[in-house]
């Protein structure tokens, strides 16, 4: 059933709410502000608490979501989000506690976000960690500016490229320009590797950095990684990693291990903090040592107390520092989830998500690539990357269809039109917390797709024909914007 | 714990389908001499011990349910009505992701359809985004638009935002050419036009403001846009969104951008995130609106429904000549303070904002009465209001806390001028007993003082 | 979608759950309990933690309730549960509280019941409340045995008839008959009153009491229910009020007042406790001085400690009782929701709920009477019965196809064929918690179905048409029972 | 607060539709002599202060996830997943009701099927119903089918069944005719089938024990059930649902009708309620069964689907002729018992039994180490046992309480015989740290008492 905007719900004078009488003397409110500062209408929604409730409740059915549905947008890795996660989080300790309360008070607060910046240093092979970026193309933001801080303090100021594989995220590009950079775009090789000449070619003492994803958005990892790096570092430049991707390397390898400089964490991807229909997120970045004294401020830090127990504390003298990135600390409502999940599953689960994640997609990957066509055959990481190219010219038939199509055999479709250089990208992240069940589903599901883009190729061009709303114009909605309700 | 259904069966199924015998082989590719599958942290836990653990250390934390609490400074205390929780807590909502899918993501298009009505109505402004990360990254977002639109390289940052904004808007421009202005503030807390105009020139893109300000004060937003608007520059204005429920939009006093942090709006304090970044802003700037955004359209069978729209705007497709980068928000953030404005509504949101406004001023009258404490600006504020004290601020905080109390923020933090001085908070959660148990205490620490004639190191008062 | 019994998304080996390592030494299980006692096999589940998150959350999107629809079931007070009272139920000082703890470490609990006795006490016009019994029908239980028990202490073992009015819930004489009494019928008249001539005629010294529902399940309070009770007093007999459907009494008349000796409330009807799919309810007893001694053990009890503040605490010394009618002392959750539900709206809120219940429920009667039979036309209570005979005379639909077609409409339907005395009943019960606009549009959808089934009868006969599954097969599932799954 | 959305000019309009001026004339047919519209209970709320309200009451109680328990009697703390909660806490699940519409509703019937099917794999019975209102009346139930099955009159009920249970049972059929014979209990803590023999008679309906019996003990069911079914009487067994993680279930042992508790799958100890009655039997009683049944069947369309069968047991439609008024149930404690079952699985229920019971030995072993403290019976047992203890039992309680502990059941409540015992109680949740502790107490009261020569009101052991 259609649900009216909460506005068309509004009846004057009803209300949700109550609020309790003012406790303090009552005086005429412009005694204590001017009557030109308070403003004459608020055009807010009048509704009842059922008529709020009903309304939200009967919205979120109108999604698909991980709890009830396979969800395999490819380098989103959208594993299942523990409840514990959740009911850690919404503590009144972690919850109800203000950032600027004293360190004295918040404790344990402090140490979570200590042994988290910890963990993760010791997962990403780094030596330090910052917590402060609220997502991964802040993260990117965060690094990409000690970067620059990096060779401006050395007087390296005529570093201005940055390289950039051709396959990368756009926040990747988008970042290094925020930082002042210029982009340079590196072309892949056959076998979804950075094409190595072209890189070298592109090198040279204006290089600040190489930004990389690893595995790749091919959902593959680089046969000639090392080199790749190295030849980054002969030059004086930076190699910054994307570590969007990283739950195919948990257990396997480090980045700092691989030469990485500096990297973010998406906590929202590899360590299972809610994705929130879209947030939100967060970027934790770590650094080398040679990075570190740029990380932003404050990083948590540890002393003993005269009684040798241990104090944590916010170090905020950190005099090289690119200053900060967000407001307080970060978005410590993820960073507790983040904790709870690396404390739940622990070193023997870290070690393996990595291997599980990767058998699956190279299971499904096995099973599919005969019916589409597989971007590069070889083994490949948390994600494949199939094209529909082949039924694109067959009969019409374009990825955006096959998608729909997903739809209406239960699934939520995986990324699409992603990496913008394969044509008619089909990007298929399944993650570790599926089962072979759900992946054999899925796959007899593609399957079944495949056949009907042939056989009944318009059954497929319709799709979906199952959900309340079919396709959508989005083209009126740019041509004839409503981007917002307007009182009558 | 773990969250990986295959069995050993399940793991040898899928093996021999793809022709490997041993999981390692997955990995062939990786470089031998980087590999390392062990990694140091604690060992797995099950679920009664992490959720001990994790009790324990939030338990080792004073939590604001117990502890009256008098900061603000960017951070709130409010009621989050119940229902909030119970939608936010909806795992058709918190467990879906961007919907990039439309037809099977209505209900978070539509949700952040109507977030983005309600904070232009909040503002008065014409369109809003579908939420940045925190009200500091989205002010600094306004900054680098506003130098965008107008293609000018200075931004005059009035000394009244919230420092760590100012910090923030520092940090995220130092890759680009354009530098920051700071201003000073007047004794009446806030920015004096002549004073703002005296710095505007041809280079200026847009000048920042607060409201109400760092200090609680409110400035004259009216005549700032007059003379900001003279030179062609643009007025950001960085909100307390709820302090909307009572003052006069920025959007009907000549705002250009409005950004503001949400946080107010339904979101628990979390120790500082995640928040919520507000982004509002005219009509003809659509296509320099960073973020997300949701547009309403008809589908194929003529019904009315929801997409994101815009996208061309978007790092997705521009890459490089993106403007920002931002690509997850905060949507659940977002849904929270959607759900809360439906909530609260009309009249709700008012008489919140109102009961702030009585008890911060109840309690800025009863701290006056004790000796030696007294407002450092006489202007008109909202919820929050600086003392400059007697005692050191550190001092007082301390014998505060002694009695269960979080106190103010000490601004000697970030104004050495003002290290007299701290900046209390009031909303509808402060109880009176507990604002009369706080000034009972500065009077006690005001009178030690007086007594012991001892000097603190705070700046005694004339 | 089908979901699949969780049986059948079982795998070998697959778990959910962690357990912690024993911590006290270990040693070889048969030391501990003899072989014998050890069962060979465990046939559950095995099923991962997505696993189960999903079956579960895909299985409740298969409901509808409140938060999603109006549901207007008649005798049920579908009324909006807060979810406030959801959060003090689950609140650890609630929730995790063991029933045989020390008095002194839950005074909080017990103060709680206290005042909720008192509440009820004074909502019912009655002197004393138990808390105990679980539900509305257990709530009888309780009632009736005391009342045997009254009259057994008195000597007065004659009397063995218990009346009943023929619109009587089917609870009512399956709760005399399980005390030990005869029921006998008692009609209604024309009014829907309680037919007085046949209950004269009924009444004699063998008559132990009267069971009446006030408003009757017809929706409709008795015009003479002061001569009904009066009659049943004068022979001796005692009166059982039994208060489902209390919500429309509330601010405007008490059962106490009106005569009734002892009476229940349904905390999950007037008191918007939650009906969890069928449960748990509640169904405290409220009576007057006369039965008071035979109260279920404990009552809440309170006393002045010597320092002059309060204690709570159990009274067990009640000789008179009629013992236990549940271990422990009730259904606390439900006490502790009901509890919050009359604190939040107060003394105001709670006498006007009637008012507003009844002006809904005869609102809706009005815009419908034209469409439908009217049982007897005349002001109606909370709710209102229709009757179908109209539609099922003219084209063959019977109510059940009309409820079924409402599903299409997007609205739960109304309770049907009950009272069973109502040929073609159907009876709906909007509450106070709906808005006038939600009562407009129900309006509209019956009215369009009345139209429908004159039109196109087989339409509405084949409803509904929009739900994942169809109509079943009761008749079946009753021949070859299919009570449970079995392992193959 | 207020739930109540007419505003007044709704209630203007309504009025006006159904012809009259105020609503009180919507009363009219009510006697004014009994007329009352004020009503004597508190004024209402605001949700700040309601939710302050019961937040404060909730903390003047001990919670026992800050208190270590040894009480079990009926009612155990175990770990209930998170999981199962945020499904109960589903609004699908918890603000519907009993699914007399099976089109809307089959989330809720599919989940008591599942339920259903849970309960007999457990108790290896072959029907199981929706649920009952707790284990007590589950049993009084039972007892009342079990003389209608036999068309017998007397119930046999040990003395090892909770009192509270007998005592129900008790309640239950005081208007029924038949009488209750209490069983006494052997030094194995155990019923003696020999003794059972001797009581039974043509008139005995059923044998009622419980399954572990209230001290904990286990009962030979087998040997019952062979000289109850002599007679032509029924096994009726009362069980502890976790417990058959572990142990042989009364199914495999002959029992005829077993009933539960099923609070320890996955309900919380909630000071007494709600909790969850189960009853299953065997197929040839279906027609006996009380309660809600469901059952699966096909629809119009040849799918699977689920519906309420076997109604016309029920008294909606037998009235007075039904055997039991149940209507309303335990749905939601079921539905979190199904979850919780599915979660824990097939080694998970095992493993929780299994730390129960080795928890629970560890702590018997130590209390025997002290001095004066002994078990008062030798049979094997599950996760309770009795101590007979030197000192009074409620002295023992009282020190415990001093040092945060919840200490065990004081039997001599009960059990005049027993008034020198406690019954512990230990499950998963019990760490071996707050066991060390409990029993180093008992140390110290014991020793002071051995000092003091002090005579307690407890019976000294021999
Ligand atoms: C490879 C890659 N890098 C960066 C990002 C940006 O992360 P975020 O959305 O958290 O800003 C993404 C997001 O999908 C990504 O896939
Ligand atoms: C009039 C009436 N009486 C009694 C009951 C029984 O209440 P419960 O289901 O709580 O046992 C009901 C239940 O619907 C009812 O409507």
């Amino acid at each position: 059933m259609a649900e009216p905007l909460i506005f068309e719900r509004s009846s004057p004078g009803r209300a949700a709410a109550s609020l309790p009488a003012p406790e303090v003397p009552v005086v005429p409110l412009d005694e204590l502000v001017p009557a030109a500062f308070v403003r004459a209408d608020l055009p807010l929604p009048e509704v009842g608490e059922l008529d709020v409730v009903r309304h939200f409740t009967r919205l979120s059915q109108k999604n698909v979501c991980i709890d009830t549905t396979f969800y395999p947008l490819g380098s989103c890795t959208m594993k299942y989000n523990p409840k514990v996660n959740e009911d850690a989080a919404r503590l009144p300790g972690f919850a109800q506690i203000h950032p600027y309360q004293p360190e004295a008070t918040v404790q344990g607060a402090l140490q979570l976000m200590y042994d988290l910046q910890t963990y993760l240093a010791e997962i990403g092979g780094m030596d330090a960690v910052t917590l402060q970026p609220a997502a991964g193309a802040h993260g990117e933001l965060t690094g990409m500016l000690m970067v620059r801080a990096y060779h401006d303090e050395r007087g390296d100021v005529e570093r201005k490229r940055v390289l950039i594989p051709d396959s990368a995220h756009g926040t990747n590009p988008a970042t290094a320009t925020m930082v002042g950079y210029q982009v340079q775009s590196i072309p892949s090789d056959d076998r979804g590797n950075l094409d190595l000449s072209a890189l070298r070619s592109a090198l040279g003492p204006d290089v600040a950095a190489l930004m990389i994803t690893i595995p790749s958005t091919f959902g593959l990892f680089d046969e000639r990684i090392l080199e790749v790096i190295g030849a980054i570092h002969e030059v004086g430049g930076l190699v910054y990693g994307d570590g969007a991707n990283m739950n195919a390397m948990l257990g396997q390898a480090r980045f700092g291990d691989l030469g990485v400089d500096v990297m973010h964490f998406n906590l929202h991807k590899t360590f299972t903090t809610p994705h929130g229909g879209g947030g939100p997120p967060a970027g934790p970045v770590g650094v080398k040592a040679l990075l570190a004294p740029y990380l932003p401020t404050p990083v948590v830090a540890r002393r003993a107390r005269a009684d040798g127990s241990l104090e944590y504390y916010f170090d905020y003298a950190r005099p090289r520092s690119i200053g900060k990135i967000k407001a307080f600390y970060g978005n410590f409502g993820m960073m507790v989830r983040a904790y709870t999940y690396i404390r739940s599953i622990g070193a023997e689960g870290l070690e393996h998500v990595g291997e599980a994640a990767v058998l699956n997609a190279n299971y499904l990957m096995e099973r599919l690539k005969g019916a589409y066509d597989l971007y590069v055959d070889r083994r490949c990481k948390h994600e494949f990357v199939l094209s529909g190219r082949r039924q694109r010219r067959a009969t019409g038939v374009r990825t955006l269809d096959l998608a729909k199509r997903l739809i209406d055999y239960g699934f939520h479709p995986p990324t699409i039109y992603f990496p913008i250089v394969i044509e008619e990208a089909i990007m298929i992240e399944p993650t570790e917390t599926e089962s072979l069940e759900t992946l054999d589903e899925f796959a007899e599901a593609m399957l079944a797709i495949a056949k009907e883009a042939e056989e009944n190729p318009d059954l497929v061009k319709h799709a979906p024909h199952t959900t309340e709303i079919g396709r959508l114009d989005e083209v009126a909605a740019v041509r004839r914007p409503n981007l917002r309700w307007k009182p009558a | 714990m773990n969250y990986t259904p295959a069995t050993p069966a399940d793991q040898a199924r899928m093996l021999r389908a793809i022709g490997l015998s041993s999981p390692a082989e997955l990995f062939d590719d990786l470089p031998p001499s980087a590999r390392r599958t062990h990694l140091d942290v604690p060992r797995a836990l099950s679920e009664i011990e992490v959720t001990r653990l994790l009790r324990e250390l939030s338990e080792s934390n004073a939590d604001l349910a117990h502890h009256p609490c008098f900061l603000g400074a960017g951070s709130y205390v409010h009621y989050i009505p119940s229902v909030v929780n119970h939608i936010v807590g909806r795992a058709e909502f918190f467990t879906s992701y961007t919907p990039y899918q439309p037809e099977v993501s209505q209900g978070t298009l539509q949700t952040i359809y109507e977030f983005q009505s309600l904070i232009c109505l909040l503002t008065e402004m014409d369109i809003a985004n579908a939420s940045m990360y925190d009200g500091a990254s989205a002010l600094a977002e306004a900054a680098i638009m506003a130098a965008n639109v107008t293609d000018r390289g200075t931004v005059l940052l009035a000394s009244s935002v919230h420092p760590e904004y100012r910090q923030v808007i520092r940090t995220y421009v130092q890759g680009l050419k354009f530098s920051l202005v700071p201003d000073p503030v007047d004794q009446s807390g806030t920015l004096a036009p002549e004073h703002v105009r005296s710095h505007l020139n041809d280079d200026v893109a847009c000048v920042v403001v607060q409201y109400p300000n760092f200090f609680g004060c409110l400035d004259d937003l009216n005549a700032l846009a007059d003379v900001v608007h003279q030179t062609g520059a643009l007025l950001v204005v960085a909100v307390n969104p709820l302090a909307l429920g009572l003052l006069t939009p920025p959007g009907a006093l000549g705002a250009d951008v409005v950004v503001g942090e949400g946080q107010p709006l339904g979101i628990p304090p979390s120790y500082g995130g995640p928040y919520l970044g507000l982004f509002a802003t005219r009509e003809k700037y659509i296509r320099h609106l960073p973020g997300r955004i949701v547009g309403m359209t008809t589908d194929t069978r003529g019904q009315r429904g929801y997409v994101l729209t815009f996208q061309t705007r978007e790092q997705h497709i521009r890459r490089e000549k993106a403007t920002s980068n931002i690509c997850s928000n905060e949507a659940l953030c977002a849904l929270a303070s959607t759900v809360y404005l439906a909530y609260v509504g009309k009249a709700g949101l008012r008489q919140v904002a109102e009961l702030c406004l009585r008890n911060a001023h109840y309690l800025a009258e009863q701290v006056q009465t004790v000796p030696g404490f007294r407002l450092a600006f006489d202007g008109p504020f909202f919820n929050e209001f600086v003392v400059r004290c007697p005692v050191a601020p550190a001092t007082l905080n301390l014998r505060l806390r002694d009695v269960g109390i979080i106190g103010g923020y000490e601004l000697g933090r970030d104004y050495p001028a003002l290290n007299d001085a701290l900046l209390f908070c009031a909303t509808e959660m402060n109880r009176r007993a507990d604002m009369d148990r706080l000034v009972e205490v500065l009077r006690q620490c005001g009178a030690q003082r007086a007594a012991s004639g001892a000097v603190e190191t705070g700046r005694a008062d004339g």
